[in-house]
């Protein structure tokens, strides 16, 4: 096993993964730039090294600055973390050339997950489902009909040239096909001058669902279930939860083994995560991320496995110390991220926490770099503390959820726990019928 | 500038010098025009607080002295020592261009601007470190072969 | 400055310094102009209660009246209001003895200590509250039938 | 179930049971000394209710005072924790006599367990086990060399008037009792004049071990295992576990099943906990606590059963969610107990909380009703913290411990936190052998 790990990284994640290290009595180097000298985790860490100014291309993207911290304090691992260099192939590559593991996936799959034309192509190769479409231009209205049996309803008719809309026509049904195509072809041709357009299914009302994949080198392959990332505003997760309140478990374990296919054609190693959209008992593969996730408390919070525990093991040539059938669910969890944003206009709010008291309790995991005195800088990301809480049922879970954010004390900085709680006490958040377009509709109606 | 007897204080200037400060990471701002003067400070440990900002003692004491110069000032504010040379990266210092040669500069030394003062070797690459202007070495605050930070103070030239 | 000149503070202008210096964390303002000097500080360890001290803010607001008053001074000391007569237990008050009688005291009334201001039922037991002293009833604090809390301000006699 | 429950009690254990009532949707009332009037259960609370002054005895203990604060409020049931009133029999009948639930067992088995010698004689006769002796005095060798064979080896002769180790002899095995035998006597007669002495088996290293039990009205009266709480000083508890070190799965089903039968004869109620001494794989009542108790939590996190949800569950009537069958066990789990004492004088140390910043992470949990900016008031109980933590084996949850025991900032106020770090890292502790007597031994040769 390692004896000193380099945590390439920065505020909750960084912190979460030093928590990994010390239960597995690995000393941790923190690097941190100058913005954050004052970091949580930069205090816990048993050594620490600045390695640049704020700005993070400066720092905390500086591939030199990260390997020659490692070398100087003689790390003999690097933890990526999230973001920043964990999906960068050239660092991974580099930290291996320089004699220091990479915990992470191959390089060569951190590249072909990164490109994601290739990825795509990836995917159908190694049996994961794609959205069905015509796979190029569909030159007549009898080839659209022809193609549309494989493709199925709704389905989008758009301009190759296309953009913005335009020459984009949905057709429900086979009857509605022929006059979708021409419209969207005298659209195309209008606004491109080209009229060349091609077909794919059309998802209206999608959830995000992904699965955790746990891979060592020698073969072993593992899911752990799926979690529900549907909950989004601008791209960006708000709420995650495990399982999804729309999957059962046939549904849950059919599209874990297809994962598990899948990597173990890809002969992936590590932590990964395999996105797709979900709608109407069908999944449709959008990326994949090949590399610790945000959300993967939820996981860790129904299964028991602790995830980078077993990153970290694997990195260091270790087999999992799981199997797919001692795998079990237990209960269901849910993780809120709390943002140093006003929780309407979502503006930032970076500066001094008065006040901070985080929730206890039963059921409750809460990840998060804050403390009384601590200055959120302004240069990075928003996200300072992940709320995770677990109960038997979604029901119990909800309620946990709504007492912890009574509890939580984040005082000088506007937060996004207010939003939390009225998300929490939404029937249809309760309900579990929510898609990756509801929360943005939820917050377009909201007062105040 | 001043009216009658009242003190004119300019409370946007004074907000905005403490911004300076702030975002720069200093210890002081000191200002004279004429007769007029404005001074700001803070202290040099707590930089950053107001006192209940002070960070929480840790049930456990750093393991490692390493964690302690990470929090320095030093490291925290590349402008912590007057007059020192910073390193610019993350790295191994030399202060002799081999083993054994005398070093680039010694105690009161005089520099040119551009002069070397230190090798600073990152990923197997050596980095000259120019000093940034003219003046007498007053101090090498690093010993051969050091491990440094950015931001470490190296050599003061005054 | 001249010392036959009474000293001609601005207090706004001082407070605002001060807000100035604790919103930005410093520990020195001084700010000279001609004749006139002004320098705020602070010492390090004072400075630290002016956060900590406080009760974290809850993410929530309290859900009910009755919890905010659990918290008030009045509970917390029962001589917070002066001169008022604090109930000795948790209960129910009547200020008469019976519905529809008149009550024990009203404003203005004249009283000897010992002799009955309220009644507090507790356990289906009534107790009555005698004057600790004598003197005139200036305010009465409850209403008839009012739940309170041990340490709560009834009557008011001075 | 309950609309309104008057929590009577303070520190953490009542925030522990405000918490489970807001996670079931009900209401919660504090009641509180003057002294306690800024606690956080009493901030969290939906209405609270200043019931006396500082000294237990005209506040928490006042029975007046918490009935009529219930009366005003309008309370449907009282949570009586622990400790105070929580095993006053006196109390549960006047809160029923009042028409409020009093939230734990019936009245009359709270005052037979409360009756120590009462408890004994019915634990015998519920078919608990008790320590063998000779249940009166024994007059001569011929009938003490009789009664042994029953009784046991190692054996105490003890002296029926004495006291202060006096007329008290051990027999290691038959042939060393005639001697001791005559010895005890002689002892006895020249101390007190008084030659009788009776006969029981000597418990040299015992370990305690007890058993959590959790009832219905209706007949569902199962057990969660078994707490080691064997890690004491002045026989107050320190750091207890759950599994016992020293058990295996065999002994830790039959003492449990022996309880549930026992409870099943006396129709016991509520949540309760069987209290054994353990020596060589034999168990020997000590006795029942008829209520929650402090170390509840370490139960909770191996079998995710919510003690004080079901406590209160029953208390409405309702039925146990779980049956026998449901409950596994998963992983290891430790709980310290944080006192605001000096971690080796043990003078308390009551005042101002300046910092306060309790650890995260997965596998944590604390209950505490500390905050930055709080005063632990001098009147009550020293406890101010209980740290959780979970790890899917012992060792684990060892690490996982030391982790966290670094994380945790209680600053301004003495702690016993620094004791609980030395524990974590002896090895007597790590490999689990310690009996009763282990931790006073530990503290005494313990420098600084």
């Amino acid at each position: 096993m390692f004896e000193k790990i380099l945590i390439a990284n920065r505020g909750e994640i960084a912190l979460r993964i030093h928590r990994a290290c010390h239960e597995m009595g690995i000393k941790t180097v923190a690097v941190h730039s100058t913005a954050d000298a004052e970091a949580m985790h930069v205090r816990l860490a048993d050594e620490s090294v600045c390695i640049g100014p704020p700005p993070s291309r400066d720092s905390y993207l500086s591939i030199p600055a990260i390997i020659s911290a490692a070398t100087i304090t003689g790390a003999d691992a690097i933890h990526p973390g999230v973001g920043f260099l964990s999906e960068n192939a050239t660092f991974a590559s580099m930290v291996e050339e320089h004699g220091i593991t990479f915990i992470g996936p191959k390089p060569q799959h951190i590249a072909l997950m990164g490109d994601k034309v290739a990825a795509r192509g990836a995917a159908r190769e190694l049996g994961l489902p794609v959205v069905p479409g015509s796979d190029g231009a569909v030159s007549s209205e009898k080839e659209a009909l022809a193609l549309s049996a494989n493709i199925g309803f709704p389905l989008l008719i758009k301009a190759a040239a296309g953009g913005g809309g335009r020459g984009m026509k949905i057709a429900a049904d086979e009857a509605a096909l022929p006059e979708a195509f021409r419209m969207a072809r005298n659209e195309a041709r209008a606004a491109f001058d080209n009229d060349q357009v091609y077909m794919e299914r059309y998802l209206g009302q999608p959830r995000h669902i992904e699965v955790q994949i746990l891979a060592d080198g020698h073969g072993n392959i593992v899911h752990l279930g799926e979690r529900d990332c549907s909950l989004q505003r601008r791209h960006q997760k708000v709420l995650e939860e495990a399982p999804s309140p729309a999957l059962n478990d046939t549904q849950c374990d059919e599209i874990g083994r297809t994962a598990v296919e899948a990597m173990k054609k890809l002969g992936y190693r590590s932590v990964g995560t395999i996105e797709f959209l979900y709608e109407e008992g069908e999944f449709f593969f959008i990326e994949m991320n090949t590399r610790l996730q945000v959300e993967h408390p939820v996981t860790e919070m129904i299964t028991g496995v602790d995830l980078v525990r077993e990153q970290i093991r694997a990195a260091a040539g270790s087999t999992l110390s799981v199997a797919q059938e001692d795998i079990a669910y237990m209960g269901h969890a849910m993780e809120c991220r709390i943002n140093a944003e006003h929780w309407r206009t979502f503006v930032p709010s970076p500066g001094r926490v008065k006040a901070y008291h985080a929730p206890g309790g039963v059921g409750v995991r809460v990840d998060s770099g804050l403390y009384a005195g601590y200055s959120v800088p302004p240069h990075y990301d928003s996200l300072v503390a992940k709320l995770v809480v677990h109960g038997l049922t979604r029901e119990d879970c909800i309620m946990r959820l709504r007492r912890t954010l009574e509890e939580y004390v984040i005082d000088g900085i506007e937060t996004t726990i207010p939003l939390h709680q009225r998300l929490a006490v939404t029937p249809a958040f309760m309900n579990g019928h929510y898609n990756i377009h509801w929360l943005e509709k939820f917050l377009a109606g909201l007062e105040g | 500038m001043a009216l009658g007897n009242k003190l004119d204080i300019d409370e946007k200037q004074v907000r905005r010098l403490a911004d300076l400060l702030n975002e720069n990471g200093l210890t002081e701002i000191e200002i004279e025009d004429g007769e007029r003067r404005v001074k700001l400070s803070r202290q040099n440990g707590t930089v950053s607080h107001t006192g209940f900002a002070a960070p929480p003692v840790l049930a456990s004491e750093p393991a490692v002295v390493v964690a302690v110069e990470g929090t320095s000032p030093a490291a925290a504010e590349p402008e912590g020592i007057a007059d020192a040379v910073t390193s610019p990266m993350v790295g191994t210092v030399y202060i002799a261009p081999e083993p054994g040669s005398p070093p680039f500069v010694k105690v009161g030394d005089q520099v040119r601007g551009g002069q070397t003062l230190v090798i600073i070797e990152a990923m197997k690459v050596m980095n000259n470190l120019p000093s940034p202007r003219a003046g007498t070495v007053k101090e090498v605050l690093v010993r051969d072969g050091q491990p440094v930070e950015y931001g470490e103070a190296l050599v003061v030239v005054a």
